[in-house]
């Protein structure tokens, strides 16, 4: 790493090592109970590193952004994600970038200064029942009336759209055979008549929600992009929201460490054979993450590099809780925080399978991998 | 239809009647975990107490036939004292009818529960009038209901058969929530004293827990066989990118080996089952079940994708029963160190 | 197991404890070498037990074989593996009881008693440069002349062709383009004109085979099957093929076991654990193979049962020499008798990639399993 | 084009010139085990003292471009002293100009080669006139066509930088065959004496080890690459069932896979080089190239089938040096508690 890169974390460290200790307290509990969605506390964090100019590190300085570079936006997810901080990034990194390229002038003007001031929190619906890997497939439908669109069907996995502000929505405005060709992009406000929501827990304890549309109205300057044109709006969306991260499985080690050094057990040949083994691949994804972000930088845009970031670090994830729970025996059948490292370890477990088959499975990764790396053929 | 498949059908058919992921998310956030008026119905059925001899009120049938019990109730992830129970009194049938009154009093249907910490961490020292416990806390499944305690630890060279009286636990249990759907508690041990009680040597008290954890085990292997038979219906039904996802060869291999990991753990347990004499292999049995479990749920997580994941899917209670299951065998390095030294070191389990 | 199978196996250990010693370490020394093919001891080791009435343990009485069923069979082959000696089973357990089925009586006549009697040894071609999983792209050629065939082709893989007295050999007798459709079957004696073999040494010192065929003339008695037919005859082969085994990783651990003996770490944690579990998957094994060779004898057909053995024996053996070697540490970088454990690990691990891709990958064993074991679509 | 990659072609080029599968199979049959005319070259041409500086004969350069060197010899998977004697170069250099004489005899084309036991298997005490040596017999790279041994084990708190001369090693080294191409020996230390030697402090001794480590995880690096290459090139040619093997889910996710595993050793040796005074970086590179190198050649011999195990193809040179040059950074297990140690236990190699 670079040595401004260090300066700048080194500041980033200091800024926030400088907060409210009760906000931040706050913010961490409600985070790690389910990191998908701030809530309460993690909007008023927000809101706070919004004010002080850290949200959009990496936004120009014509939208309010400190115009620095990729790095330097990775390194602000890694350092709040290494302390179980929110960090806005899906609304901040890709719906705000995505508008740049592609809103017009007064939806610009309309949310950006909103999204870099924490104020507003974008929800994505993509997915529908029959359309999980295979989103060309969605039929939730626009139909163009007037001057206007009304919007009908069904989202689902839909995390945080009890909180959001907004939904960033796909929908149908051409023919269900024309798949991908011919989709429409949409910003819906989150309260617009029509909208109904209803909550999905998952064994992790993280809710995600299924998200009903009933003859919803919105003008056609919600529409993002051309009509039917969506594709290429949601594909530059998918492209910014390709994140690179290694810092939760850091974290999780750092549960399995405190629960052994706990224990007595730091010394013991059997847990540092394995602990040893998880912290190598936890500097494999430090790398794996670094990579993506120089590249980005470097003005490349990184497909299967990503992709191996993302298969590793979700593997890594659970492979730590997994392990870790077999480390700790027959004391971790107790969850919760009365549990063995404050129950961190079996709530990760229970939230694995998400990292390993969200944000496109890690077997489409794969295949990714060899397609768009090695030349494979499908 | 051999009679452990009318048996396995007796049961399977009394659990579909009220058992589905509902009513399973329903007992767990109730208060008690388990419907007392269904543990009345299994105690008329005679379920929990199969091995039981006749004299003493059970069903006098053999640890194959409880197997059978308990891998339907694993197959369909239900949470109650019933495995606590049958392992409990497989252990007090080990002391050679010191205990045939709590025996017949669980043969009448008193719930049990063991104590039988996995990694010894509780021992015994003998005391005048009985037996003085030494150790950390442990974890008990069921420990608030069961109405008897048994005890199986390690007093020097023997082993102490006993039975906990709720007087001597009193205020040593405090619940505490389970990764699954079971109902568990934190039990402090330490200082207590057994008054009845008889020691075993540790060949008798290894075959009891080899007895008694191959219950688990087949709860297990039932548990596996419902996660590859849902996973596999799944794959030829769910279509993305306009063919079944079985149709991939990626979701194929996973399933092929969720069908080798299932099958090992199956036909480990019928072998353990076949030679109950040798206790090794009821050990064999009881890792590969809890390893298969957990492969399973963790694959058939990924086959199903977001729809195996929600509290709306019985995936979520096979999902944490495989993980707080295996974590009931105790620390996984402490297992395989005793398996080398059965296995490797002294050449058990095997014909060769 | 039985009762009556333990006192089968019983009579078996009786009968090989009182061979000639001097013979059967001769044998043994030869099958580690190269188990694939039965040199100079390994010939007289099977005439002996052929003059002893001890090949052909299933085969019917009126063959001259034991009459038997599939367990003893199993138990014989599992037998002489554990003590690593030859048992003859391709020709014995395949080619023997293929030509009881769709042999002629002039065939039978000719082959059986001299393959009982542990006299005749037969190398398998099937194999092509381009057809290597996907039999049915053969393209040796036998073309019908007169009342003969004249064999023209290469074959690939033959292993054991240096040491066999027969070729079975599978040939195109229709056109290319129907595939399985227009293969017929042969035996021919290796020292047929026209025949030349060619070694191939592999990595792990095993050899096998290219066999050219230039020419050489067969009687039409020599097809096996009708013309044409073939592709029934060779999936009859390769069904008696399909073996059921546990003991090659069970020989193996005990290699590792006696090294950790040897060098006083047999109660080392790391050590315990690696082999414990190892240990395990033997046992596993075990019982995979055992259920093959009951099914077979209760009249079931094991695919998928017997797809699950291979792929799990084949890995187990090679995972063994692998994590073997790194419990071994510096030492194992010294090959042969005077390396660690005498060098069966490291030469194990050397062979260990036949062991998964031989006898159908474990790719495709896979695929049978969710085909034919689930019902999983192509 | 960066120096770097000037520096790799030109190395590439070299050995393109010669090295081939046929070639390694010679030279591993012959007596030597590699050509002296060929070393003469390597000499010649300076790549074998890159790092000693200028003023005792070499390239004056960074370790980072002898790491270039040895990467391309590892994608040729050719064998020669030349890993060996950049590894006692980097640690005789680490003698603080005490070993300047054998360094220069280095540059002037000496072969070399290091006793660094991976397990610390060898220690050293002081005694009149050096230090004498206690241990096991350790395995030692072309021990016998190194004119110049040099030596780095711990003695008490410090460490002892020294020579062997080859009278000290008279009688003590015993050819033994390898798993791999290269040449090794048995050495028997235990009671030899050191007389030409310094202490230095562990500090030292743990970056001098991981830069000579570096050296030989840069050359599986290399490895990976090379059969990374051949086996997708393979997928793409060989075709069975009507299409490229590579179409093929399975295959794809095999190579993904290799791809990760070369990914992940690449990135973390660069991260190394550029993080030299940080040793614990580099002990996680050498435990990852050696670890992704046998993964790289356990699957790509599964992907090429029959055709990747016959000597014929230069797979299984790659196959043996990969497993042979993991085995040559000691005992897994206590590399990992190492790393424990350094990683989970210190918090080395992170920002985080």
């Amino acid at each position: 790493m670079k040595a401004e890169h260090l300066e700048f974390l080194g500041e980033l460290r200091a800024y926030l090592d400088a907060l409210d200790p009760d906000l931040v307290a706050a913010t961490r509990a409600e985070h790690i109970a389910d990191a998908m969605q701030p809530r309460v506390n993690g909007r008023r964090f927000l809101a706070r590193l919004g004010a002080d100019g850290w949200l959009g590190v990496s936004w120009p300085a014509e939208y309010g952004g400190q115009g620095r570079g990729p790095v330097e936006q990775w390194l602000f997810a890694e350092e709040l994600c290494d302390r179980r901080l929110p960090n806005g990034l899906l609304t901040l990194n890709a719906i705000g970038p995505t508008l740049m390229a592609v809103g017009t002038d007064e939806q610009k003007a309309e949310f950006l200064p909103r999204i870099i001031a924490g104020e507003l929190e974008f929800a994505i619906g993509y997915s529908e029942p029959d359309a999980g890997s295979d989103l060309a497939a969605l039929r939730t439908r626009a139909r163009p009336d007037g001057d206007a669109y009304v919007i009908d069907g069904q989202k689902i996995w839909t995390t945080g759209a009890t909180v959001a502000t907004h939904l960033w929505l796909a929908a149908r405005t051409g023919e269900q055979a024309d798949r991908h060709r011919g989709i429409s992009m949409f910003i819906l406000p989150m309260d617009a008549p029509g909208i109904e929501i209803t909550p999905i827990l998952t064994q992790g304890g993280e809710q995600t929600n299924t998200v009903f549309l009933d003859n919803v109205r919105v003008p056609a300057g919600a529409r993002i992009g051309a009509e039917n044109e969506g594709w290429r709006v949601l594909t530059t969306a998918l492209n910014y929201e390709r994140m690179f991260y290694h810092n939760e499985p850091r974290w999780e080690l750092r549960q399995l460490r405190d629960w052994a050094a706990s224990a007595g057990l730091l010394d013991d040949p059997v847990v540092a054979e394995t602990m040893g083994e998880l912290a190598v691949d936890v500097e494999i994804c430090r790398l794996f993450a670094q990579r993506g972000a120089q590249m980005l930088a470097d003005g490349q845009v990184p497909y299967a590099e990503a992709s191996a970031n993302k298969v590793w670090w979700s593997e890594l994830r659970q492979r730590i809780c997994d392990t870790g729970l077999d480390l700790i025996g027959e004391a971790g059948t107790v969850a919760g925080p009365t549990g063995p490292a404050h129950g961190h370890l079996e709530h990760g477990l229970r939230s694995s399978p998400v990292w390993r088959f969200g944000g496109g499975t890690n077997e489409i990764q794969l295949d990714i991998i060899a397609q768009r790396g090695l030349g494979m053929p499908r | 239809m051999t009679a452990d498949a009318l048996l396995a059908q007796a049961v399977r058919g009394w659990l579909a009647d009220f058992v589905d992921n509902t009513y399973l998310n329903a007992q767990e956030a109730s208060a008690d975990g388990y419907e007392s008026t269904r543990w009345d119905q299994l105690r008329d059925l005679g379920w929990h107490a199969v091995t039981i001899p006749d004299h003493l009120g059970g069903g006098d049938a053999t640890l194959a036939e409880a197997c059978v019990v308990a891998r339907e109730i694993g197959r369909a992830a239900y949470a109650s004292p019933l495995l606590a129970t049958m392992r409990a009194t497989v252990v007090a049938s080990g002391g050679a009818g010191y205990f045939d009154a709590l025996v017949a009093r669980i043969a009448a249907g008193a719930p049990a529960t063991l104590v039988a910490p996995p990694d010894r961490t509780v021992t015994a020292t003998p005391v005048a009038g009985g037996f003085r416990l030494a150790g950390e806390p442990v974890v008990v499944e069921w420990a608030e209901v069961a109405t008897e305690v048994v005890l199986l630890v390690p007093a020097g060279g023997d082993w102490v058969v006993g039975v906990l009286g709720r007087d001597a636990l009193d205020g040593r249990v405090s619940a505490v929530p389970s990764v699954d759907n079971e109902r568990i508690a934190r039990v402090a041990l330490h200082g207590a004293v057994v008054r009845e009680a008889v020691t075993v040597p540790a060949s008798a008290a290894r075959l009891a827990l080899a007895g008694a954890n191959l219950l688990r085990a087949s709860l297990m292997v039932g548990g596996c066989a419902d996660v590859l038979e849902r996973t596999a219906r799944y794959a030829t039904e769910r279509v993305q990118f306009g063919r079944p996802i079985g149709g991939f060869q990626a979701v194929r291999h996973h399933l092929a080996r969720m069908v080798i990991a299932t099958d090992a753990a199956r036909l480990m347990v019928d072998d353990a089952l076949e030679r109950l004499a040798e206790p090794a292999v009821a050990e064999v049995a009881s890792f590969t079940a809890a390893r298969s479990y957990v492969e399973l749920v963790l694959t058939s997580a990924q086959v199903h994708g977001a729809v195996g994941t929600t509290t709306e899917h019985v995936l979520h209670h096979h999902f944490r029963r495989a993980k707080a299951m295996r974590s009931r065998t105790g620390t996984r390095a402490l297992r395989l160190r005793e398996l080398h030294d059965a296995l490797v070191v002294h050449g058990e389990a095997s014909q060769w």
